[in-house]
């Protein structure tokens, strides 16, 4: 296992892109002085690796490779972009869109992120002990492919728009998550232990959000199926009860809201629906 | 009392927008309307001033009776340095601040002075750090 | 010597309505009078002279000193070329010829061009992004509406003229008659527009989404389970949707009432998904109230020069696109920038405190006619000639339809164009760099 | 700054040249006879040379182009350039941002590109984004299919008064030719309708697309306009229109002398059958026509397999293009002229549509006989990027490259069109033709798409001799050279050296300053004051778009019009 030390060596003043920041780049450029002179972009220079950062090997191994980046990252943008395989462990705060467009491997962050966190995923496991920004697995603009496999777990709470126009694969969200959580999702599973400002699955087609705190008001483009006892996601069994909701009907969507009972007592008008 | 803050153009701050320095423009960006009901519930007189407080910042105003009511428990101010004492710089990812919709708390503000643009940038500002 | 004309065809720098049909007498250089325009134009024109800067400063520890346009336009350079991710903000108040200079400026330094659309109508456009958009010019409504919604806007405190000359109280074509149009207000409170509406429909603040959503339901011919939404019947929205089929050629007509409370780019999404659908019904068409008289200028401009409309990040020597993370309020909240050059806008007073509190803390150069929060606070400010009145140039109008703004009167003594002014900060820029 | 470009093999159909080995001499931004002995040598050995391309129909500029481009932020995502010391930077894919466009088109030999289709309202913006796009000469073509003005004057018969509007138009929107899109249909579509044919009446106006366009043809003909109306006609991508086709190019055969139709993107209007999963080609029918009659040339419209963006005036064919694919729509109707749609599409090799409309494209230009009547486009972006013009011409020169394509496209489709049986292989003259030669002709356009002595040096060197290739077999060979052209020459000057952009100039903006008779400017010019205001919500002063506002203004003299 060959495992890299970032430090940054300053606080950062402006946005760094630093999508060389990535196993598969490190682990091409083998030898640690090449790894030292990969370019990232301060602003809108570009800067070697080691000019910003302190750079250590710690174990020189084989094949597997592990980035440690200790410190604020927070200005860092695009870490992990595309990465297949290896892992990245952020001891602090991370930026913008890390781990975007990743295929494999694993992110974790003692800390927050900024928003798009995995957006485009396709697959691996990015892991935030604190809380997220806006867009969690969210396409990019004007893009209807957003995240398509792999997992995000984030123990602390999200912004707005929470896999927006996800397609499958699974984000568990530990604490709240802002508004329009799964807007316009195609597949998958969003998980939100916590609570929502409103509007979920807004024009979502297909796919499953699981909301264990409050939702406050459901779309009037949602219209109430059953009451389950369980939510089965992956393996594990949510325990229930569950008020599920189909929609988004204003767009034709065949996706399902599963909203706990006892946390959701306004919505109980809506048990005379149920046939 | 608590009501929704929305912020927007008005024909005279409109009208006044270019000379931002004059007395014109401050009675027009550092007026808000308010529905007359929730006037007489807050015992303000049109003309009287109010302060108004948000999650981000509080500001005094001058209090006038809309002319654009009913909209009881909303506060329209006119866009400008006084309602942006108050909205939130969060974009939600947008791009967008929130301009209107904000929840606030407005008082009755006997003493305290409604600042003229060079004092309330003054006070907004102060710790500008000059990097 | 008493020379005065009367100049006809006037196109007004104020609003998205651009109309072009003031005529203004000018007098020994300056503006005698204004016909045809609506309180906002006139007040442009009649006090163009106010409140305004006719040397260029330079503040030196905590002083403004006034100083020649060469200094200034060399320390405006060097603070752009210095800076490592400097922001060009504004652009909408001015012509597209300075925007296309100020798009060069941009890519040269390596800094992000955003416009005053992020924080106007940018929600707008990114749901188009999304969804597409099913619109028209202006002439189209006053030839053939039969149903007008303002939605979210004030027409008459915003865009004065733009019902008498795009709307219910224009004659076109094919409605000569007020009596042949039907004028709806959906909005948050009653407003001077509500009032003249032939009815008007009241929701609760931040929930255009779900009213919006409503409609889309109804028009799909599903039930409503709630009984009332957005503080509305759910039975007015039933009503409203039968008008909106039942109409031959339908408008909704947009403001910041959609994109400036809560749910943003979403409640654009909704609204434009609901014209959408409609047209399979009928013909229906959403047109953006937008707010200066050149903001879609420059998001023409910036398109075609980089491919996107605003927020255009030019560090890395292409452009990339990311509102929320490249557009100007996001940028200034987290204190991403490190200079800024502020064109026809004034940020310190328009942005929320803590971006404003965040550009104040930074190298900032202001091209402006006249005295703003923004040039208070400025390190060098250069004043700039009145687009419209002392500089001619090219506009688009809220719709798309491109004008020439005309120049009336020489601009005060020493006072140049935007043009010239961001010419000379490029040409400095580059032979600071060593020329090209 | 005079230049020898020596020893290339020389592909010049205009003036009957077919790769010979000459020099050509070029001084002042012209070809001439010869040169002084100071002249920049230029060594084109074992290299194919012919003029600059010419290409008849690309959505590159205006309002249309600009919407989607705002549509399609992740369509520029992929594909972007980077500044350098001579280009700025930009954004491609299917929609170019503007300097991106200039540069690409000059990499690949083309110097003279038409933007065909400008709402006149909105002309100013075609022009300012032409002032944009570097390098190549250029002009646009204003839309008069569904003008409220045209139909009035033309339902009234008062074709010298529509005569005389129609040269106002041209003079005041700096347009160079009578475009017509789905005639009738569009001013319906501004109800939420459309024409169904040749014969259905415009609501409201009491005149029929028929109408339109003979009249349109006659003014064209009567302002001695040099290209012919360029015509886009009804029932665009439905399936049978190919009847509608020929039904138009034969309402106009009467008033023929010389090309007087131009059929544009004629793959979208050459589909048989009644329904989606009964279509057929109509390539055929359209080119037996085409070779019996001389009064009508087409371009091809052919399409690529690839992820693309559809725009067009043809508002309604747009909405039912958006609700076939359920893709974002863009819909911009302009008031009593025109509109606009635009709809991203992903052409597929297993859809059964698409490859039939692959194979309609390239059969029309297999059994056209005459190179002259029949030009290479992809109605960029509808069918294709521009950049893929290559691949078309691999196809045209090589049944292999056909057959190779085939096997991998949707073999019902395959099987039910006649390409496999066609043994047709384009020559290099004939490639010149259909992307230079025969474009510049039928533009009207002199100084173009040949290198005779007096044209614009505009010229294309690419690196294969001619001799040598085997364009059936090598015709990778042939699209890797046509794709980065080893030099290109804009008005005498070497613009791109192996495919790299060596020196950016302005290009021209061609327009028609078109004239008729004092007293029909006169009566034209008060009629049109007194109502302009009627019709549009600007007023006339502001609609007239002054030459100074063209960065490089080429006015073409035609002389006054015969009324």
């Amino acid at each position: 296992m060959t495992s890299i030390l970032l430090r940054p060596r300053k606080l950062f003043k402006v946005p760094i892109e630093a999508s060389a920041i990535s196993p598969d780049n490190f682990a091409a450029a083998r030898k640690v002085e090449e790894i030292k002179n990969q370019v990232v972009w301060e602003g809108n220079r570009p800067a070697t690796l080691a000019s910003i950062f302190d750079v250590e090997e710690l174990e020189q191994g084989g094949e597997l490779l592990e980035i440690i980046i200790e410190g604020d990252a927070s200005k860092l943008r695009g870490v992990g972009k595309g990465m297949g395989s290896g892992t990245i462990t952020v001891e602090g705060n991370a930026g913008i869109r890390l781990g975007e467009a990743m295929r494999g491997g694993t992110i974790t962050v003692n800390g927050n992120v900024g928003s798009w966190l995995g957006s485009r995923m396709r697959g691996g496991r990015i892991e935030v002990s604190g809380d997220a920004g806006d867009y969690v697995g969210s396409a990019i603009r004007g893009s209807t492919r957003g995240m398509s496999g792999g997992q995000i777990v984030v123990r602390g709470s999200a912004g707005n728009e929470v896999g927006c126009w996800m397609r499958d694969g699974m984000i568990r969200i530990g604490g709240n998550v802002g508004q329009f959580a799964g807007v316009h999702m195609l597949g998958g599973t969003i998980v939100i232990e916590g609570s929502s400002r409103g509007r979920i699955g807004a024009s979502m087609k297909g796919g499953r959000i699981v909301v264990l705190g409050e939702v406050g008001r459901v779309l009037p483009s949602f219209s109430i199926e059953e009451i389950r006892n369980v939510a089965r996601v992956g393996e594990d069994r949510i325990p229930g009860p569950f008020y599920v909701f189909a929609g988004d009907l204003a767009d034709d969507g065949d996706g399902r809201l599963y909203v706990s009972k006892d946390r959701n007592l306004e919505l109980r008008f809506y048990e005379s629906y149920i046939e | 009392m608590k009501v929704i803050v929305v912020t927007g153009r008005s024909i005279a701050q409109g009208r006044s927008k270019e000379s931002k320095f004059s007395d014109e423009y401050a009675r027009a960006a550092a007026t808000c309307e308010v529905d007359p009901e929730d006037l007489s519930t807050l015992g303000v007189k049109p003309g009287q001033k109010v302060k108004l407080t948000t999650s981000r910042g509080s500001v005094n105003l001058f209090a006038s009776v809309s002319s654009q009511s009913p909209h009881r428990g909303i506060v329209f101010i006119p866009f400008g340095p006084w309602a942006n004492s108050l909205m939130d710089a969060e974009t939600d990812g947008t791009g967008m601040p929130t301009l209107k919709g904000m929840e606030a708390e407005i008082e009755l503000a006997a003493e305290d002075e409604v600042l003229g643009l060079k004092e309330l940038l003054a006070k907004n500002l102060k710790e500008r750090g000059r990097t | 010597m008493n020379v005065e004309n009367v100049i006809k065809g006037v196109v007004c720098p104020f609003c998205g309505c651009c109309c072009d049909d003031l005529e203004v007498t000018v007098r020994n250089n300056e503006i005698a009078k204004v016909e045809n325009a609506c309180a906002l134009g006139r007040a442009k024109f009649e006090r163009w002279n106010e409140g305004r800067i006719v040397r260029p400063s330079i503040r030196s520890d905590g002083k403004i000193l006034e100083t020649s346009f060469a200094k200034a336009v060399e320390r405006s350079a060097r603070i752009l070329y210095d800076a490592r991710y400097p922001l060009l903000w504004g652009w909408s108040c001015t012509s597209c010829e300075a925007q296309k200079i100020g798009v060069e400026l941009a890519e040269e330094v390596g800094g992000v061009i955003d416009s005053t659309t992020s924080t106007c109508h940018g929600p707008s456009i990114i749901a188009v992004h999304d969804v597409g958009e099913s619109s028209t010019t202006l002439g189209e409504v006053r030839h053939r509406a039969d149903l007008v919604i303002y939605w979210g806007c004030n027409p008459l405190h915003a865009h004065p003229r733009h019902m008498s000359r795009y709307s219910v109280l224009s004659e076109g074509r094919f409605r000569k008659r007020r009596g042949e149009r039907k004028m709806i207000v959906v909005d948050v409170r009653r407003t001077a527009t509500a009032k003249i509406a032939d009815e008007f429909i009241k929701i609760e603040p931040n929930s255009d989404y779900e009213a919006l959503t409503a409609l889309r339901m109804c028009l799909k011919g599903e039930e409503l389970e709630q009984e009332s939404i957005a503080g509305v019947p759910s039975k007015k929205f039933e009503e409203l949707i039968d008008e909106m089929v039942g109409c031959q050629f339908g408008v909704i007509f947009f403001g910041l009432g959609l994109t400036m409370s809560a749910g943003k780019s979403r409640n654009v999404d909704a609204a434009l998904s609901l014209v959408r659908d409609l047209n399979s019904k009928t013909k229906f068409v959403i047109v953006p109230m937008r707010g200066h008289f050149n903001v879609t200028g420059a998001n023409e401009v910036f398109a075609w020069q980089t491919g996107y409309p605003f927020a255009v990040d030019l560090s890395q020597g292409y452009p990339r696109y990311n509102p929320g993370e490249t557009s100007g309020v996001d940028i200034a909240t987290r204190h991403d920038c490190d200079a800024a050059l502020v064109v026809g806008s004034d940020p310190i007073s328009n942005f929320p405190l803590e971006a404003a509190r965040n550009l104040s803390s930074i190298p900032i150069i202001c091209i402006d006619p006249h005295e703003t929060a923004t040039t208070s606070v400025s390190d060098t400010v250069i004043p700039s000639a009145i687009v419209g009145i002392e500089a001619e140039g090219t506009v688009y109008r809220m719709d798309g339809v491109p004008l020439l703004l005309r120049k009336l009167i020489d601009p005060p003594e020493g006072v140049s164009k935007d043009t010239e002014i961001l010419e000379a900060i490029l040409n400095e820029v580059r032979r600071i760099r060593g020329g090209r | 700054m005079e230049l020898l470009i020596k020893n290339g093999y020389v592909v010049d159909p205009a003036n009957g040249i077919d790769c010979e080995k000459l020099d050509i001499a070029v001084r002042g931004g012209k070809i001439v006879e010869e040169v002084s002995s100071s002249a920049k040598i230029l060594d084109a050995s074992n290299m194919l040379v012919m003029p600059g391309g010419v290409d008849i129909h690309s959505h590159i500029a205006g309002s249309k182009t600009n919407l989607a481009r705002v549509l399609r932020p992740e369509d520029h995502f992929r594909d972007f350039e980077r500044r350098t010391a001579l280009t700025r930077s930009g954004v491609g894919h299917s929609v170019p941002s503007t300097y991106t466009t200039g540069y690409r088109y000059a990499r690949m030999g083309y110097t003279t590109v038409i933007e065909p289709a400008t709402p006149p309202l909105k002309a100013r913006h075609t022009h300012d984004e032409l002032n944009d796009t570097p390098i190549i000469d250029k002009a646009c073509f204003p839309l008069f299919g569904n003008n409220w003005h045209v139909m009035e004057y033309l339902k009234n018969g008062d074709l010298e008064l529509c005569a005389a509007y129609l040269s106002w138009m041209l003079r005041a929107t700096k347009g160079y030719a009578i475009k017509i899109v789905n005639p009738g249909g569009v001013e319906a579509w501004h109800w939420g309708g459309n024409v169904v044919g040749l014969d259905s009446e415009v609501p409201h106006f009491g005149i029929t697309p028929r109408e339109i366009v003979r009249g349109l043809c006659k003014v064209n003909k009567m302002l001695k306009l040099p290209h012919a109306i360029h015509v886009h006609p009804n029932n665009l991508g439905k399936p049978g229109n190919y009847l509608t086709t020929i039904k138009t190019m034969e309402c106009v055969k009467d008033l023929a002398e010389g090309a007087s139709i131009h059929i544009t993107h004629c793959q979208f209007t050459s589909f048989k059958g009644e329904d989606w999963s009964t279509l057929r080609s109509g390539a055929q029918e359209i080119a037996r026509y085409v070779n019996r009659n001389d009064h009508v040339t087409i371009d091809m419209g052919q399409i690529i397999f690839t992820a693309t963006t559809t725009m067009t005036g043809d508002g309604p064919f747009e909405y039912i293009l958006h609700q076939i694919s359920g893709r974002k729509w863009v819909n911009k109707d302009v008031e009593a002229e025109t509109g606009a749609g635009v709809v991203p599409v992903v052409y597929k090799r297993r859809s059964f549509v698409n490859a039939t409309q692959w194979a309609i494209g390239l059969e029309l230009a297999l059994l056209i006989e005459d190179p002259w009547k029949v030009y290479l486009t992809t109605d960029h972006p509808n069918g294709g990027p521009f950049t893929a013009y290559p691949r078309v011409v691999s196809w045209l020169m090589s049944k292999r490259a056909r057959e190779r394509t085939m096997s991998r496209m949707n073999q019902s489709a395959a099987r039910k069109t006649i390409l496999q049986s066609l043994e047709r292989e384009y020559s290099f003259e004939e490639i010149a033709i259909v992307t230079r030669a025969g474009t510049a002709k039928a533009l009207g356009l002199k100084a173009k798409g040949h290198l005779g002595v007096g044209a614009d040096a505009d010229i294309s060197i690419y690196r294969i001799n001619p001799k040598e290739i085997d364009p059936s077999r090598d015709y990778r060979a042939v699209r890797k050279a046509l794709r980065r052209a080893a030099y290109t020459v804009k008005d005498g000057q070497i613009v791109v050296k192996d495919g790299e952009i060596k020196e950016v100039v302005q290009g021209r903006t061609f327009w028609i300053d078109s004239r008729v008779p004092k007293d029909l400017e006169e009566k034209i010019h008060r009629e049109l004051s007194k109502s302009f205001r009627e019709y549009y919500t600007v007023g006339m002063e502001n609609y007239f778009i002054g030459e100074g506002e063209l960065a490089r203004s080429s006015p073409i003299y035609v002389g006054e019009a015969k009324v």
